[in-house]
């Protein structure tokens, strides 16, 4: 395929259908969020770039011999690797058996949570998840860095006659359809931030869902609209904020007396302690993400409409 | 607060980053930069002390057990490895306000700062850390920010340098992250410590060693071991001068790092070097990668490339070291990251300088500077005596302990090739030195001044470090073989 | 049975396919795609490995005594956010590389590099 | 009845895989991405069934909404130049879609 | 009672994967894109709302119960609009629909790709 239009609808497909398997392989979470993610934002921000760069593909397809070499190479090494492997879905594989069913057993009385992947992500592996949100700030600040255009005067003006403007005016229906489902959208975000306790979801989901929703509202009223309803500073001081409330919470926890992150010194007892902690990361999480992914987006439209 | 000192080397720089962002006057963001990368310095340092004195220090990350929770494991060696990575990083600050003014516009230092110390968090990250998945998610961290920091350079090659550093970055991650997947598929853990006790009872099974070859592959790239080098040299000539300098003296450095923790703490020495033929594919990988790169460099017109190359070849140094699988080899290889670091840092520091005078580090416009710029060009020569290897240098010091290592085990054809490989050396950094000192500056260019103090001090701070490494090896040495040892399992 | 272990072998050629995109092809656009079907297969293996015959997802409810493995669905939550952290990037270097360039095919800029050393 | 529904829409989904692939006009393509969101949707509220925990439906409101938002990113960037120029104008005869 | 309620629900089911095999077997075999969206534009809708009804006579507690119903809706209000779209999208940059004077398959040709 050499439409790179079509190529990314396939992409939009793999990425719904490996999120289905994700489901039947009881991985709820991971779907959700391969959902929003895979098959959402990827999909959009690469048709934003496609059509910033062209669709089409012209290079002279030559089939190089060295890289069939490497694949084949490396496949044949991992079906090899995979021969002394435990079957798929055998329980008594050492995987099960070792660290996690301390998570599956002992995590109600420790956290206090439902959802185990939940307490396994934002306690017991706290730093992973921490390194994470310090990693999708690091993808926001680097394409910022990259296609941040500087406001000029004059530049507004182009903006409104861009093909933003011309979408709002013309799909009616859309219009009306996205004002009635846009409050919603983001009431469904916060319905998943505060109820990745309980089911699946968290601040992650909950964050790119929020940002799906502001990206719906300016691809169909106009990147202007939205950036008169969201400030593009607050949005970057908010992908600050929410890292740096992940962070106080661990030097908080430090302060009072534990290790970084560790919650249970932050209210009277343990569980208690895990709850606001979880929940107060969670909603760093959450913010952090939504701007960020609110950052790229309106970075990578910002720079079609250059003159 | 003693106690949280391992947690500290990596939260201070991490926090530091969004709090910069608020920042907006690009001399409170440098100066704030400096601060949280000192602050990081002293942290290190102390550390150093405390694990040489008392030994290793565990943390652990929300107070949850090890196999369970996160855990920071600080001893000999990542201790060394934070002190590299923190004083080249507070150094090279240093020169950073005076630096970038010339080459990334104003708009974009704020968020100059904010990568850098992102990248600096990610580094320490990989070093702390005793969770092998926490290793992926730093790696990733420093990556993005370092493949950012990059794409910053004036030259748009700077942006084709950074893509394909990304691309070849990224592959070397997922290989890594299929590495311990495999791994934690075998044993149920993913924590350092834990996976060295657990391996060795499935040690002889067909996927550790699939594990092992992916994790080997995906830290070679990272390392830009010889025949995958290929993202290096663009992306240390192309990207800014102080990014430059950074990067070359800290991130293959903590790959090198991470190729050491794998094959010695986690894999074991019997199974890295006895069950697989890696000791010999990386003695020759390592040898070739010194004489193919150092050729390579001595036709290079751009000094920068120069350099670049000629890290290609260092790097093949430490991995002839780390082959040899002794504790000399491993010792020289310790002690030449350290030395390396300070060599590169000084001289692409002291390339910066240039930049930041003529705009341009074309060997031509290299002529006549050895009377123009003194100082700066003296920096240059020393760093260039040091990577050759000269007595009274750090380079010295290192050579002298690989060509040890290597004679201890017999290896004399090694040891000659090293030394010859030093005599390449010779002729790319004499390229250098003719151009500057033997010939007149071209026209037009009469009136280049020395190089600013934001520049010199910096830059001279290395280069006496360089030298006095070079004499008094005590300190070094001594880490180096505590550390080595420790690796060995010998007890000091 | 070797057959208990068809899961891995459809994931590794997947994986392939996406390694084969990324360091065949010369589009970089697609090259970025390639990655993405790279890495979500690596998550597959992960998740697959997470699988327990007869159990279900790991969010607790009274009655329900097996669930699958949550550690694996904890690390590939993470490297998600780092895939698209990765793919934002490299789509906001390719789409520099376009302005730079004028083109955003590997020969093309490679070409165009050459001349100018 | 559960089983032969999510069978069902299995094949449903195979079929609109091969319109996605064969196109042959790029709306052909959103069509079918169209579909098969909407069928993901359905299989992942009959998944839920089947395996006993009907509570993860919160995945299926998400897929529905992400279905229609990347819809009308498509449209949206539709209406750009670089959508309207056809990569096989000028000269180029290659057809292996 | 139990009975019936659980035979609707097999019927529902029943009907809606039928709606589903025709769409789909529309979506592989019409002539061109219009026709295409025509097949599945209006079986999807109905299809889906079987499908979703007969999950909601499975007796569900009531939270599940919302969540389906929240589905329907959004499928009833979204699949309509975004088809609508799509077609209007398609018709505005020149896709001309098949009729009897065209012999041509699958669209225009000037649109393969």
């Amino acid at each position: 395929m050499r439409d790179l239009f079509a190529v990314i609808m396939m992409t939009g497909i793999f990425g719904l259908l490996s999120a289905s398997f994700f489901v039947a392989m009881d991985a709820v979470d991971v779907a959700f969020t391969e959902a929003s993610v895979g098959a959402g934002i990827a999909t959009l921000l690469m048709l934003t770039a496609v059509t910033l760069t062209g669709r089409s593909e012209d290079s002279e397809r030559h089939k190089p011999m060295w890289a069939l070499v490497v694949v084949f190479t490396t496949g044949g090494l991992l079906i090899y690797g995979t021969l002394d492997m435990p079957y798929f879905g055998f329980a008594e594989a050492p995987v099960h058996q070792h660290v996690a069913p301390r998570y599956i057993y002992d995590s109600m009385q420790e956290t206090g949570l439902p959802n185990i992947v939940t307490s396994v992500l934002a306690s017991y592996r706290g730093f992973d998840t921490l390194g994470e949100v310090v990693v999708i700030f690091t993808a926001g600040m680097g394409v910022l860095a990259l296609l941040r255009v500087e406001r000029r005067p004059g530049i507004d003006q182009i903006m409104a006659d861009s093909i933003f403007y011309l979408m709002h005016e013309r799909h009616l229906i859309l219009r009306i359809v996205t004002k009635m489902l846009l409050p919603f959208i983001l009431l469904f975000a916060l319905y998943v931030q505060f109820h990745g306790d309980f089911g699946p979801g968290g601040g992650f989901q909950a964050g790119v869902i929020f940002a799906a929703g502001i990206i719906l509202y300016a691809m169909v009223f106009g990147l202007n609209t939205a950036r008169y309803v969201v400030n593009r500073t607050f949005v970057r001081s908010l992908s600050a904020i929410g890292v740096l409330l992940y962070g106080g919470v661990g030097v908080v926890s430090m302060l009072l007396g534990g290790n970084f992150l560790d919650y249970d010194v932050l209210a009277d007892s343990p569980v208690a302690g895990q709850h606001l902690g979880i929940l107060l990361i969670e909603l760093g999480v959450g913010l952090t993400v939504a701007a960020v992914m609110v950052i790229i987006f309106f970075n990578f439209c910002g720079r079609r409409d250059l003159p | 607060m003693l106690t949280h000192l391992p947690a500290l080397a990596v939260i201070i720089p991490l926090l530091s980053a969004p709090l910069c962002l608020f920042l907006r006057r690009p001399l409170l963001a440098w100066l704030f930069t400096v601060i949280a990368s000192g602050l990081t310095m002293l942290v290190s340092i102390t550390l150093l002390q405390q694990v040489m004195a008392s030994g290793t220090i565990v943390y652990e990350m929300g107070g949850w057990r090890p196999p369970w929770g996160i855990e920071y494991r600080v001893d000999r060696l990542n201790a060394y490895l934070l002190l590299i990575v923190t004083s080249i990083s507070t150094v090279v600050l240093l020169a950073a306000n005076t630096s970038i003014e010339k080459e990334i516009p104003r708009h974009r230092l704020t968020l100059f700062y904010v990568l850098y110390l992102l990248s600096l968090a990610g580094l320490l990250g990989v070093v702390t850390t005793g969770d092998a998945f926490n290793v992926f998610v730093f790696l990733e961290i420093s990556s993005l920010a370092a493949y950012s920091l990059i794409a910053l350079g004036e030259d748009r090659r700077a942006l084709w340098a950074a893509y394909q550093y990304l691309i070849m970055g990224t592959i070397g991650a997922t290989f890594i992250l299929i590495g311990i997947g495999l791994l934690y598929q075998m044993t149920g853990t993913l924590n350092m410590d834990d996976l060295s006790r657990r391996l060795p009872e499935v040690s002889q099974t067909r996927t550790v060693f699939a594990a092992f070859a992916f994790i080997i592959v995906g830290v070679c790239l990272k390392v830009a071991l010889f025949p995958l080098h290929r993202w290096l040299p663009n992306a240390y000539a192309y990207a800014p001068s102080i990014v430059t300098a950074f990067l070359a003296a800290t991130s293959t450095k903590v790959a090198v790092y991470l190729l050491i923790r794998f094959t010695f703490s986690i894999f074991g020495i019997s199974f890295s070097f006895t069950t697989v033929p890696l000791q010999t594919i990386f003695v020759i990988l390592g040898l070739t990668g010194i004489f193919a790169a150092s050729t390579t460099a001595i036709f290079q017109k751009n000094v920068k490339h120069l350099f670049a190359y000629s890290s290609v070849a260092q790097i093949g140094y430490m991995i002839v070291g780390y082959s040899i699988s002794t504790t000399m080899g491993l010792m020289a290889t310790l002690l030449h990251l350290f030395n390396h670091a300070l060599m590169k840092g000084a001289l692409f520091l002291a390339l910066g300088a240039v930049m930041y005078r003529i705009g341009s580090v074309r060997l031509e416009q290299f002529q006549g500077l050895g009377r123009q710029m003194p100082f700066t060009m003296a920096a240059i020569v020393a760093g260039g005596l040091s990577l050759i290897g000269v007595p009274l240098t750090v380079g010295f010091v290192s050579k002298w302990y690989l060509v040890l290592a290597a004679l201890e085990n017999g290896w004399w054809p090694v040891a000659v090739l090293i030394l010859l490989g030093s005599l390449l050396a010779i002729v790319y950094v004499w390229r250098i030195v003719e151009t500057a000192y033997f010939n007149e500056p071209p026209a037009g260019r009469e009136s280049i001044e020395e190089a600013p103090l934001g520049f010199l001090v910096p830059v001279w701070m290395l280069v006496s470090a360089n030298i006095y490494f070079g004499m008094d090896t005590r300190l070094s040495v001594q880490v180096a073989e505590a550390a080595s040892q420790a690796l060995f399992g010998v007890s000091p | 049975m070797i057959l208990g272990l068809y899961n891995y072998w459809v994931v590794v050629v997947l994986m392939m396919i996406g390694f084969y995109i990324v360091i065949a092809h010369g589009n970089l656009i697609k090259k970025i795609v390639g990655l993405s079907i790279f890495q979500t297969a690596v998550f597959i293996f992960y998740i697959s490995i997470a699988k327990v015959d007869d159990a279900t997802a790991p969010i607790l409810e009274e009655g329900i005594s097996k669930y699958s493995n949550p550690l694996p669905h904890v690390l590939i939550l993470t490297a998600i956010v780092v895939g698209i952290a990765t793919v934002a990037l490299g789509l906001a270097l390719a789409v520099r590389l376009n302005e730079a360039y004028g083109s955003i095919e590997e020969e093309s800029i490679q070409n165009q590099d050459n001349q100018e050393c | 009845m559960l089983i032969a529904a999510t069978i069902a829409i299995l094949l449903v989904m195979i079929l609109g895989i091969i319109r996605g692939v064969v196109g042959p006009t790029l709306y052909d393509r959103i069509l079918a991405v169209n579909m098969f969101g909407t069928k993901t949707v359905l299989l992942i509220s009959l998944l839920g069934f089947a395996m006993g925990r009907p509570d993860f439906l919160d995945i299926a409101i998400v897929y529905a909404l992400i279905n229609f938002i990347s819809i009308i990113g498509v449209l949206h960037f539709s209406d750009s130049a670089v959508f309207k120029h056809d990569p096989h104008d000028s000269g180029s005869t290659n057809k292996d879609a | 009672m139990d009975t019936i309620v659980s035979m609707a629900s097999a019927l529902c089911l029943l009907l809606g994967s039928f709606l589903c095999l025709s769409g789909g077997v529309g979506i592989l075999r019409f002539p061109d894109f219009y026709t295409r969206m025509h097949a599945v534009g209006v079986t999807d809708t109905l299809a889906a709302a079987m499908i979703l009804i007969g999950l909601m006579l499975q007796n569900p507690e009531g939270l599940v119960m919302l969540k389906l119903l929240l589905i329907l809706l959004m499928t009833i209000f979204i699949s309509p609009v975004a088809s609508h779209a799509l077609a209007k999208a398609a018709f505005k940059n020149d896709l001309v629909p098949l009729s009897d004077s065209n012999e041509n398959k699958g669209g225009t040709e000037s649109s393969i790709s």
